[in-house]
Protein backbone atom coordinates (compact mmCIF):
# COMPACT_ATOMS: atom_id res chain seq x y z
CA UNK A 1 0.00 0.00 0.00
CA UNK A 2 1.10 3.16 -0.79
CA UNK A 3 0.20 6.90 -0.55
CA UNK A 4 1.73 8.80 -3.95
CA UNK A 5 2.39 12.56 -2.96
CA UNK A 6 3.48 12.93 -6.59
CA UNK A 7 2.29 11.49 -9.89
CA UNK A 8 2.00 7.79 -10.02
CA UNK A 9 2.03 5.45 -13.44
CA UNK A 10 -0.46 3.02 -12.80
CA UNK A 11 0.45 1.23 -16.13
CA UNK A 12 3.47 0.58 -14.67
CA UNK A 13 2.24 -0.39 -11.30
CA UNK A 14 -0.35 -3.11 -12.86
CA UNK A 15 3.14 -4.66 -14.81
CA UNK A 16 4.74 -4.60 -11.63
CA UNK A 17 2.01 -6.35 -10.29
CA UNK A 18 1.36 -8.95 -12.50
CA UNK A 19 4.93 -9.75 -13.00
CA UNK A 20 4.94 -10.76 -9.04
CA UNK A 21 1.74 -12.50 -9.77
CA UNK A 22 2.05 -14.40 -13.11
CA UNK A 23 0.48 -18.00 -11.10
CA UNK A 24 -2.33 -16.10 -10.71
CA UNK A 25 -5.43 -16.90 -13.08
CA UNK A 26 -6.89 -13.77 -12.52
CA UNK A 27 -6.08 -10.16 -12.51
CA UNK A 28 -8.59 -7.29 -11.72
CA UNK A 29 -7.84 -3.52 -11.42
CA UNK A 30 -9.62 -0.36 -11.04
CA UNK A 31 -8.20 3.26 -11.63
CA UNK A 32 -9.22 6.49 -10.90
CA UNK A 33 -8.43 9.54 -12.90
CA UNK A 34 -9.47 12.88 -12.43
CA UNK A 35 -12.52 13.97 -14.03
CA UNK A 36 -12.57 17.09 -16.24
CA UNK A 37 -15.34 18.58 -14.91
CA UNK A 38 -18.42 20.53 -16.71
CA UNK A 39 -17.69 21.44 -20.40
CA UNK A 40 -18.38 25.18 -19.39
CA UNK A 41 -17.26 24.99 -15.69
CA UNK A 42 -14.37 22.98 -16.29
CA UNK A 43 -11.99 21.69 -13.39
CA UNK A 44 -8.70 23.07 -12.99
CA UNK A 45 -7.30 21.11 -9.80
CA UNK A 46 -8.06 18.71 -7.29
CA UNK A 47 -6.36 18.56 -4.02
CA UNK A 48 -6.27 15.38 -2.12
CA UNK A 49 -5.94 15.61 1.43
CA UNK A 50 -5.26 12.75 4.01
CA UNK A 51 -4.71 11.87 7.33
CA UNK A 52 -1.49 10.50 7.21
CA UNK A 53 -1.00 7.51 9.99
CA UNK A 54 -4.49 7.04 10.31
CA UNK A 55 -5.45 6.86 6.29
CA UNK A 56 -2.52 3.76 6.25
CA UNK A 57 -3.64 1.76 8.57
CA UNK A 58 -7.23 1.98 7.70
CA UNK A 59 -6.22 0.86 4.33
CA UNK A 60 -3.94 -1.93 6.05
CA UNK A 61 -7.33 -3.00 7.94
CA UNK A 62 -9.29 -3.73 4.62
CA UNK A 63 -7.28 -4.69 2.67
CA UNK A 64 -6.43 -7.34 5.27
CA UNK A 65 -10.35 -7.89 5.78
CA UNK A 66 -10.26 -8.24 1.66
CA UNK A 67 -7.69 -10.98 2.07
CA UNK A 68 -10.01 -13.10 4.50
CA UNK A 69 -12.82 -12.28 2.59
CA UNK A 70 -11.63 -13.80 -0.61
CA UNK A 71 -9.03 -16.16 -1.92
CA UNK A 72 -6.82 -13.92 -2.85
CA UNK A 73 -2.87 -14.09 -3.99
CA UNK A 74 -2.14 -10.15 -3.70
CA UNK A 75 -3.49 -6.82 -3.31
CA UNK A 76 -2.05 -4.10 -3.97
CA UNK A 77 -3.17 0.09 -3.55
CA UNK A 78 -1.52 3.24 -4.52
CA UNK A 79 -3.22 6.39 -3.67
CA UNK A 80 -2.48 9.94 -4.70
CA UNK A 81 -2.98 12.90 -2.59
CA UNK A 82 -1.89 16.41 -3.28
CA UNK A 83 -2.49 18.90 -6.36
CA UNK A 84 -3.82 17.32 -9.49
CA UNK A 85 -4.50 17.97 -12.92
CA UNK A 86 -7.55 16.13 -15.12
CA UNK A 87 -6.84 13.14 -16.17
CA UNK A 88 -4.28 11.95 -13.68
CA UNK A 89 -4.64 9.04 -11.49
CA UNK A 90 -5.85 9.56 -8.24
CA UNK A 91 -6.29 5.51 -7.22
CA UNK A 92 -5.10 2.12 -8.52
CA UNK A 93 -6.27 -0.81 -7.25
CA UNK A 94 -5.37 -4.37 -7.92
CA UNK A 95 -6.44 -8.25 -6.84
CA UNK A 96 -4.85 -11.19 -7.88
CA UNK A 97 -6.65 -14.66 -7.57
CA UNK A 98 -7.22 -18.04 -9.03
CA UNK A 99 -10.73 -16.98 -10.28
CA UNK A 100 -11.92 -14.06 -11.57
CA UNK A 101 -14.89 -13.27 -9.44
CA UNK A 102 -13.00 -13.00 -6.10
CA UNK A 103 -10.56 -10.99 -8.02
CA UNK A 104 -13.74 -8.58 -9.07
CA UNK A 105 -15.51 -8.77 -5.98
CA UNK A 106 -12.42 -7.52 -4.14
CA UNK A 107 -11.33 -4.67 -5.98
CA UNK A 108 -15.13 -3.75 -6.11
CA UNK A 109 -15.08 -3.97 -2.34
CA UNK A 110 -11.23 -1.93 -1.36
CA UNK A 111 -12.51 0.94 -4.12
CA UNK A 112 -16.20 0.85 -2.11
CA UNK A 113 -14.38 1.46 1.09
CA UNK A 114 -11.44 3.75 -0.29
CA UNK A 115 -13.82 5.81 -0.98
CA UNK A 116 -15.97 6.19 2.26
CA UNK A 117 -14.00 4.51 4.84
CA UNK A 118 -10.68 6.19 4.61
CA UNK A 119 -9.44 9.60 5.46
CA UNK A 120 -9.35 11.43 2.50
CA UNK A 121 -10.94 14.79 1.39
CA UNK A 122 -11.12 16.39 -2.26
CA UNK A 123 -11.48 20.18 -3.10
CA UNK A 124 -12.14 20.79 -6.53
CA UNK A 125 -11.08 24.13 -8.19
CA UNK A 126 -13.07 25.35 -10.75
CA UNK A 127 -13.18 28.52 -13.00
CA UNK A 128 -16.49 28.81 -11.43
CA UNK A 129 -14.87 28.57 -7.13
CA UNK A 130 -13.39 26.01 -4.85
CA UNK A 131 -16.09 23.30 -3.43
CA UNK A 132 -14.73 19.99 -1.00
CA UNK A 133 -16.15 16.88 -2.60
CA UNK A 134 -19.05 15.08 -0.12
CA UNK A 135 -19.63 11.73 -1.09
CA UNK A 136 -22.71 10.55 -3.63
CA UNK A 137 -25.52 8.25 -2.03
CA UNK A 138 -24.43 5.94 -4.49
CA UNK A 139 -21.36 5.39 -2.51
CA UNK A 140 -22.93 4.81 0.95
CA UNK A 141 -25.19 1.92 -1.41
CA UNK A 142 -22.14 0.63 -2.49
CA UNK A 143 -20.03 -0.03 0.29
CA UNK A 144 -24.24 -1.15 2.58
CA UNK A 145 -23.43 -3.93 -0.08
CA UNK A 146 -20.55 -5.83 1.92
CA UNK A 147 -22.45 -5.81 5.01
CA UNK A 148 -25.81 -6.60 4.28
CA UNK A 149 -24.11 -10.05 2.82
CA UNK A 150 -25.86 -9.83 -0.37
CA UNK A 151 -22.29 -10.66 -2.17
CA UNK A 152 -21.51 -13.80 0.18
CA UNK A 153 -22.27 -16.14 -2.94
CA UNK A 154 -19.91 -18.89 -2.77
CA UNK A 155 -16.73 -18.33 -5.02
CA UNK B 1 -0.39 19.82 32.05
CA UNK B 2 0.10 18.33 28.55
CA UNK B 3 -1.01 19.72 25.48
CA UNK B 4 -3.19 17.86 23.11
CA UNK B 5 -3.31 19.03 19.16
CA UNK B 6 -6.60 19.17 17.65
CA UNK B 7 -6.88 18.89 13.99
CA UNK B 8 -9.60 19.57 11.58
CA UNK B 9 -9.56 18.26 8.43
CA UNK B 10 -11.23 18.91 4.78
CA UNK B 11 -14.36 21.77 5.11
CA UNK B 12 -14.03 21.21 8.69
CA UNK B 13 -10.36 23.20 8.53
CA UNK B 14 -12.56 26.48 7.04
CA UNK B 15 -15.05 26.10 9.72
CA UNK B 16 -12.34 25.60 12.63
CA UNK B 17 -10.10 28.86 10.76
CA UNK B 18 -7.39 26.54 10.88
CA UNK B 19 -6.10 23.05 10.44
CA UNK B 20 -4.26 22.30 14.18
CA UNK B 21 -4.90 23.81 17.58
CA UNK B 22 -2.61 23.19 20.35
CA UNK B 23 -4.50 23.50 23.57
CA UNK B 24 -4.98 22.63 26.97
CA UNK B 25 -7.62 20.56 27.86
CA UNK B 26 -9.19 20.89 31.42
CA UNK B 27 -9.54 17.76 33.51
CA UNK B 28 -13.06 17.48 33.78
CA UNK B 29 -13.08 17.31 29.33
CA UNK B 30 -12.42 13.81 28.61
CA UNK B 31 -14.75 12.79 25.61
CA UNK B 32 -14.70 14.11 22.39
CA UNK B 33 -18.35 15.40 23.33
CA UNK B 34 -16.65 17.23 26.16
CA UNK B 35 -13.80 18.84 23.70
CA UNK B 36 -16.38 19.69 20.75
CA UNK B 37 -18.22 21.84 23.49
CA UNK B 38 -15.11 23.28 24.86
CA UNK B 39 -13.67 24.43 21.72
CA UNK B 40 -17.39 25.68 20.32
CA UNK B 41 -18.01 27.43 23.03
CA UNK B 42 -18.64 30.90 21.71
CA UNK B 43 -18.40 29.23 18.39
CA UNK B 44 -22.32 28.98 16.76
CA UNK B 45 -20.88 28.01 13.34
CA UNK B 46 -18.07 25.53 14.47
CA UNK B 47 -20.79 24.31 17.32
CA UNK B 48 -23.52 23.78 14.79
CA UNK B 49 -20.56 21.93 12.43
CA UNK B 50 -18.81 19.76 14.74
CA UNK B 51 -22.35 18.53 16.47
CA UNK B 52 -23.31 16.61 12.49
CA UNK B 53 -23.70 13.34 13.54
CA UNK B 54 -21.69 12.26 10.25
CA UNK B 55 -18.53 13.79 11.71
CA UNK B 56 -15.96 11.11 13.06
CA UNK B 57 -13.28 11.75 15.68
CA UNK B 58 -10.50 9.97 16.28
CA UNK B 59 -8.57 9.89 19.64
CA UNK B 60 -4.96 9.44 19.00
CA UNK B 61 -5.35 7.52 15.83
CA UNK B 62 -8.37 5.70 16.63
CA UNK B 63 -11.65 6.61 15.23
CA UNK B 64 -14.04 6.42 18.58
CA UNK B 65 -17.39 7.36 19.72
CA UNK B 66 -18.00 10.94 21.10
CA UNK B 67 -18.95 9.49 24.60
CA UNK B 68 -15.93 7.48 24.90
CA UNK B 69 -13.99 8.68 27.45
CA UNK B 70 -9.77 9.07 27.10
CA UNK B 71 -7.38 9.29 29.82
CA UNK B 72 -5.03 12.05 28.06
CA UNK B 73 -5.01 12.77 24.46
CA UNK B 74 -2.60 13.84 22.71
CA UNK B 75 -3.82 14.19 19.09
CA UNK B 76 -7.97 14.43 18.51
CA UNK B 77 -8.81 14.53 15.32
CA UNK B 78 -11.98 16.18 13.53
CA UNK B 79 -13.01 14.18 10.11
CA UNK B 80 -15.59 15.52 8.03
CA UNK B 81 -17.26 12.36 5.88
CA UNK B 82 -14.08 11.09 3.56
CA UNK B 83 -13.88 11.65 -0.22
CA UNK B 84 -11.17 9.44 -1.07
CA UNK B 85 -10.46 6.99 -4.23
CA UNK C 1 -11.84 -5.76 -30.40
CA UNK C 2 -8.61 -8.03 -31.02
CA UNK C 3 -7.84 -11.94 -31.61
CA UNK C 4 -4.27 -12.14 -30.91
CA UNK C 5 -2.80 -15.11 -32.61
CA UNK C 6 0.42 -14.29 -30.93
CA UNK C 7 1.69 -12.98 -27.50
CA UNK C 8 0.56 -9.72 -26.35
CA UNK C 9 0.88 -7.43 -23.66
CA UNK C 10 -1.66 -6.20 -21.76
CA UNK C 11 -0.13 -3.57 -19.49
CA UNK C 12 0.99 -1.32 -22.40
CA UNK C 13 -2.97 -2.04 -23.87
CA UNK C 14 -3.90 -0.64 -20.21
CA UNK C 15 -1.94 2.18 -20.68
CA UNK C 16 -2.88 2.97 -25.02
CA UNK C 17 -6.60 2.68 -23.19
CA UNK C 18 -5.52 4.65 -20.75
CA UNK C 19 -4.20 7.57 -22.86
CA UNK C 20 -7.17 7.30 -25.06
CA UNK C 21 -9.71 7.52 -22.02
CA UNK C 22 -8.27 10.30 -20.10
CA UNK C 23 -11.51 11.58 -20.07
CA UNK C 24 -13.11 9.40 -18.02
CA UNK C 25 -12.81 8.93 -14.42
CA UNK C 26 -12.99 5.39 -14.01
CA UNK C 27 -11.17 2.91 -15.84
CA UNK C 28 -11.67 -1.13 -14.78
CA UNK C 29 -9.93 -3.88 -16.37
CA UNK C 30 -8.91 -7.76 -16.22
CA UNK C 31 -6.42 -9.74 -17.19
CA UNK C 32 -6.80 -13.95 -17.71
CA UNK C 33 -3.67 -15.65 -17.48
CA UNK C 34 -2.56 -19.53 -18.17
CA UNK C 35 -3.20 -20.63 -14.28
CA UNK C 36 0.11 -23.31 -13.63
CA UNK C 37 -1.80 -26.04 -12.81
CA UNK C 38 -1.19 -28.67 -10.19
CA UNK C 39 2.31 -28.80 -8.79
CA UNK C 40 2.23 -32.53 -9.04
CA UNK C 41 0.99 -31.96 -12.21
CA UNK C 42 1.85 -28.89 -13.88
CA UNK C 43 0.34 -27.45 -17.13
CA UNK C 44 2.73 -27.02 -19.56
CA UNK C 45 1.01 -25.44 -22.74
CA UNK C 46 -3.22 -24.35 -23.40
CA UNK C 47 -4.11 -24.30 -26.71
CA UNK C 48 -7.03 -21.86 -27.58
CA UNK C 49 -8.64 -22.86 -30.45
CA UNK C 50 -11.74 -20.43 -32.03
CA UNK C 51 -14.19 -19.96 -34.63
CA UNK C 52 -13.13 -17.00 -36.30
CA UNK C 53 -15.76 -14.60 -38.18
CA UNK C 54 -18.53 -15.88 -35.31
CA UNK C 55 -16.15 -15.02 -32.63
CA UNK C 56 -15.23 -11.81 -33.56
CA UNK C 57 -18.88 -10.90 -34.63
CA UNK C 58 -20.40 -12.54 -31.15
CA UNK C 59 -17.73 -10.60 -29.42
CA UNK C 60 -19.11 -7.48 -31.13
CA UNK C 61 -22.52 -8.23 -30.39
CA UNK C 62 -22.15 -8.47 -26.67
CA UNK C 63 -19.46 -4.85 -26.68
CA UNK C 64 -22.55 -3.67 -28.39
CA UNK C 65 -24.88 -4.82 -25.72
CA UNK C 66 -22.89 -3.53 -22.75
CA UNK C 67 -22.94 -0.52 -24.45
CA UNK C 68 -26.52 0.02 -24.32
CA UNK C 69 -26.67 -1.29 -21.04
CA UNK C 70 -24.20 0.83 -18.97
CA UNK C 71 -23.40 4.57 -19.77
CA UNK C 72 -19.46 3.97 -20.84
CA UNK C 73 -16.95 5.94 -22.69
CA UNK C 74 -14.93 3.26 -24.03
CA UNK C 75 -14.47 -0.65 -24.16
CA UNK C 76 -11.60 -2.79 -25.04
CA UNK C 77 -11.44 -6.24 -26.03
CA UNK C 78 -8.24 -8.36 -26.84
CA UNK C 79 -8.84 -12.33 -26.92
CA UNK C 80 -5.67 -14.77 -27.44
CA UNK C 81 -5.74 -17.83 -29.89
CA UNK C 82 -3.15 -20.16 -30.37
CA UNK C 83 -0.89 -21.77 -27.80
CA UNK C 84 0.38 -20.74 -24.36
CA UNK C 85 2.94 -20.94 -21.83
CA UNK C 86 1.74 -20.54 -17.83
CA UNK C 87 1.43 -17.23 -16.79
CA UNK C 88 0.76 -15.90 -20.38
CA UNK C 89 -1.70 -13.45 -20.65
CA UNK C 90 -5.16 -15.10 -22.33
CA UNK C 91 -7.64 -11.72 -22.37
CA UNK C 92 -7.64 -8.38 -21.63
CA UNK C 93 -10.97 -6.77 -20.85
CA UNK C 94 -11.26 -2.87 -20.30
CA UNK C 95 -13.94 -0.52 -19.46
CA UNK C 96 -14.49 3.27 -19.26
CA UNK C 97 -16.59 5.30 -17.90
CA UNK C 98 -17.02 8.43 -15.53
CA UNK C 99 -17.80 6.98 -12.58
CA UNK C 100 -16.59 3.34 -11.43
CA UNK C 101 -19.45 0.96 -10.64
CA UNK C 102 -20.53 1.29 -14.48
CA UNK C 103 -16.78 0.56 -15.61
CA UNK C 104 -16.72 -2.53 -12.96
CA UNK C 105 -20.16 -4.04 -13.82
CA UNK C 106 -19.07 -3.62 -18.11
CA UNK C 107 -15.92 -6.09 -17.19
CA UNK C 108 -17.46 -8.41 -15.44
CA UNK C 109 -20.59 -8.67 -17.60
CA UNK C 110 -18.06 -8.97 -20.88
CA UNK C 111 -15.94 -11.70 -18.99
CA UNK C 112 -18.54 -14.03 -18.26
CA UNK C 113 -20.10 -13.95 -22.19
CA UNK C 114 -16.39 -14.72 -23.31
CA UNK C 115 -16.30 -17.42 -20.60
CA UNK C 116 -19.63 -19.04 -22.02
CA UNK C 117 -21.05 -17.18 -25.09
CA UNK C 118 -18.12 -16.80 -27.17
CA UNK C 119 -17.02 -19.45 -29.60
CA UNK C 120 -13.23 -20.37 -28.15
CA UNK C 121 -12.13 -24.10 -26.67
CA UNK C 122 -9.28 -24.23 -24.03
CA UNK C 123 -7.09 -27.76 -24.44
CA UNK C 124 -4.84 -28.24 -21.78
CA UNK C 125 -1.46 -30.00 -21.79
CA UNK C 126 -0.64 -31.57 -18.83
CA UNK C 127 2.06 -34.52 -18.07
CA UNK C 128 -0.80 -36.53 -16.94
CA UNK C 129 -2.42 -36.07 -20.59
CA UNK C 130 -4.10 -33.33 -22.72
CA UNK C 131 -7.98 -32.64 -21.70
CA UNK C 132 -10.53 -29.96 -22.95
CA UNK C 133 -11.48 -27.82 -20.68
CA UNK C 134 -15.39 -27.46 -19.75
CA UNK C 135 -17.06 -24.40 -18.29
CA UNK C 136 -17.69 -24.13 -14.42
CA UNK C 137 -20.74 -24.29 -13.06
CA UNK C 138 -19.66 -20.98 -11.54
CA UNK C 139 -19.75 -19.71 -15.20
CA UNK C 140 -23.45 -20.59 -15.94
CA UNK C 141 -24.45 -19.19 -12.46
CA UNK C 142 -22.16 -15.62 -13.28
CA UNK C 143 -24.06 -15.34 -16.77
CA UNK C 144 -27.37 -16.01 -15.46
CA UNK C 145 -27.16 -12.78 -13.21
CA UNK C 146 -27.55 -10.28 -16.19
CA UNK C 147 -30.43 -12.24 -17.49
CA UNK C 148 -32.51 -12.44 -14.34
CA UNK C 149 -32.49 -8.51 -13.55
CA UNK C 150 -30.66 -9.26 -10.36
CA UNK C 151 -28.24 -6.29 -11.32
CA UNK C 152 -30.22 -3.81 -12.86
CA UNK C 153 -29.66 -1.73 -10.06
CA UNK C 154 -29.46 2.02 -10.94
CA UNK C 155 -25.99 3.46 -11.63
CA UNK D 1 -25.43 -29.08 -56.65
CA UNK D 2 -23.51 -27.25 -53.91
CA UNK D 3 -21.14 -28.60 -51.23
CA UNK D 4 -21.30 -27.73 -47.88
CA UNK D 5 -18.28 -27.53 -45.18
CA UNK D 6 -19.16 -29.02 -42.11
CA UNK D 7 -16.71 -27.80 -39.03
CA UNK D 8 -15.80 -29.48 -36.07
CA UNK D 9 -14.92 -27.60 -33.13
CA UNK D 10 -12.74 -28.78 -30.12
CA UNK D 11 -13.50 -31.90 -28.49
CA UNK D 12 -15.84 -32.38 -31.32
CA UNK D 13 -13.28 -32.58 -34.16
CA UNK D 14 -11.79 -35.52 -32.11
CA UNK D 15 -15.46 -37.28 -31.90
CA UNK D 16 -15.75 -36.40 -36.02
CA UNK D 17 -12.43 -37.72 -37.01
CA UNK D 18 -11.43 -34.25 -37.84
CA UNK D 19 -11.94 -30.80 -37.68
CA UNK D 20 -13.63 -30.27 -41.61
CA UNK D 21 -15.37 -32.26 -43.92
CA UNK D 22 -16.83 -31.13 -47.48
CA UNK D 23 -19.86 -33.04 -48.18
CA UNK D 24 -22.75 -32.51 -50.81
CA UNK D 25 -25.90 -32.40 -48.46
CA UNK D 26 -29.25 -34.48 -50.49
CA UNK D 27 -32.14 -31.97 -50.79
CA UNK D 28 -34.45 -33.31 -47.91
CA UNK D 29 -31.37 -32.82 -45.28
CA UNK D 30 -32.26 -29.18 -44.65
CA UNK D 31 -32.50 -28.67 -40.66
CA UNK D 32 -29.25 -28.86 -38.46
CA UNK D 33 -31.16 -31.94 -37.02
CA UNK D 34 -31.56 -33.55 -40.29
CA UNK D 35 -27.56 -32.84 -41.02
CA UNK D 36 -26.95 -34.87 -37.88
CA UNK D 37 -28.88 -37.74 -38.42
CA UNK D 38 -27.40 -37.57 -41.99
CA UNK D 39 -23.73 -37.49 -40.61
CA UNK D 40 -23.81 -39.75 -37.40
CA UNK D 41 -25.56 -42.75 -39.38
CA UNK D 42 -23.86 -45.85 -38.86
CA UNK D 43 -21.54 -43.70 -36.40
CA UNK D 44 -22.85 -44.43 -33.08
CA UNK D 45 -20.42 -42.35 -30.68
CA UNK D 46 -20.71 -39.44 -33.03
CA UNK D 47 -24.38 -39.35 -32.83
CA UNK D 48 -24.87 -39.65 -29.30
CA UNK D 49 -21.93 -36.43 -28.76
CA UNK D 50 -24.49 -34.60 -31.16
CA UNK D 51 -26.93 -35.04 -29.74
CA UNK D 52 -26.31 -33.85 -26.50
CA UNK D 53 -28.57 -30.00 -26.00
CA UNK D 54 -24.95 -28.22 -25.20
CA UNK D 55 -24.05 -28.47 -28.61
CA UNK D 56 -24.82 -25.51 -30.56
CA UNK D 57 -25.26 -25.20 -34.00
CA UNK D 58 -24.37 -22.78 -36.50
CA UNK D 59 -25.20 -22.15 -39.89
CA UNK D 60 -23.53 -20.06 -42.10
CA UNK D 61 -21.91 -18.48 -39.39
CA UNK D 62 -24.86 -18.12 -37.06
CA UNK D 63 -26.00 -20.00 -34.07
CA UNK D 64 -29.77 -21.35 -35.55
CA UNK D 65 -32.47 -24.31 -33.74
CA UNK D 66 -32.13 -27.88 -34.55
CA UNK D 67 -34.96 -27.52 -36.00
CA UNK D 68 -34.68 -24.42 -38.24
CA UNK D 69 -34.68 -25.21 -41.56
CA UNK D 70 -32.42 -23.76 -44.00
CA UNK D 71 -32.37 -23.58 -47.83
CA UNK D 72 -28.55 -24.46 -49.11
CA UNK D 73 -25.75 -24.10 -46.30
CA UNK D 74 -22.57 -23.39 -47.52
CA UNK D 75 -20.88 -23.71 -44.00
CA UNK D 76 -22.76 -25.52 -41.18
CA UNK D 77 -20.69 -25.89 -37.53
CA UNK D 78 -20.98 -27.89 -34.30
CA UNK D 79 -20.11 -26.20 -31.16
CA UNK D 80 -19.47 -28.20 -28.43
CA UNK D 81 -20.00 -25.52 -24.79
CA UNK D 82 -17.48 -22.67 -25.16
CA UNK D 83 -14.86 -22.34 -22.85
CA UNK D 84 -13.11 -18.92 -23.95
CA UNK D 85 -11.78 -15.79 -21.68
Amino acid sequence: MTIAPASFDPDAALARFRRANVEAGAIASFIGQVRPGDANDPTESLALEYYPGLAEREIENFAADALKRWPLKAIEIIHRVGAMAPGEPIVFVAAAADHRRAAFEAVDFLMDYLKSEAPFWKQEKRASGTRWIEPRSEDYADIARWRDGERERKI
Amino acid sequence: MNETRLLFFGPLREAAGGGERLVQLPDEVATPAGVIDWISAGDEVLAARLAQPDIRIAVDQKIVDRDASFDGAEEIAFLPPFSGG
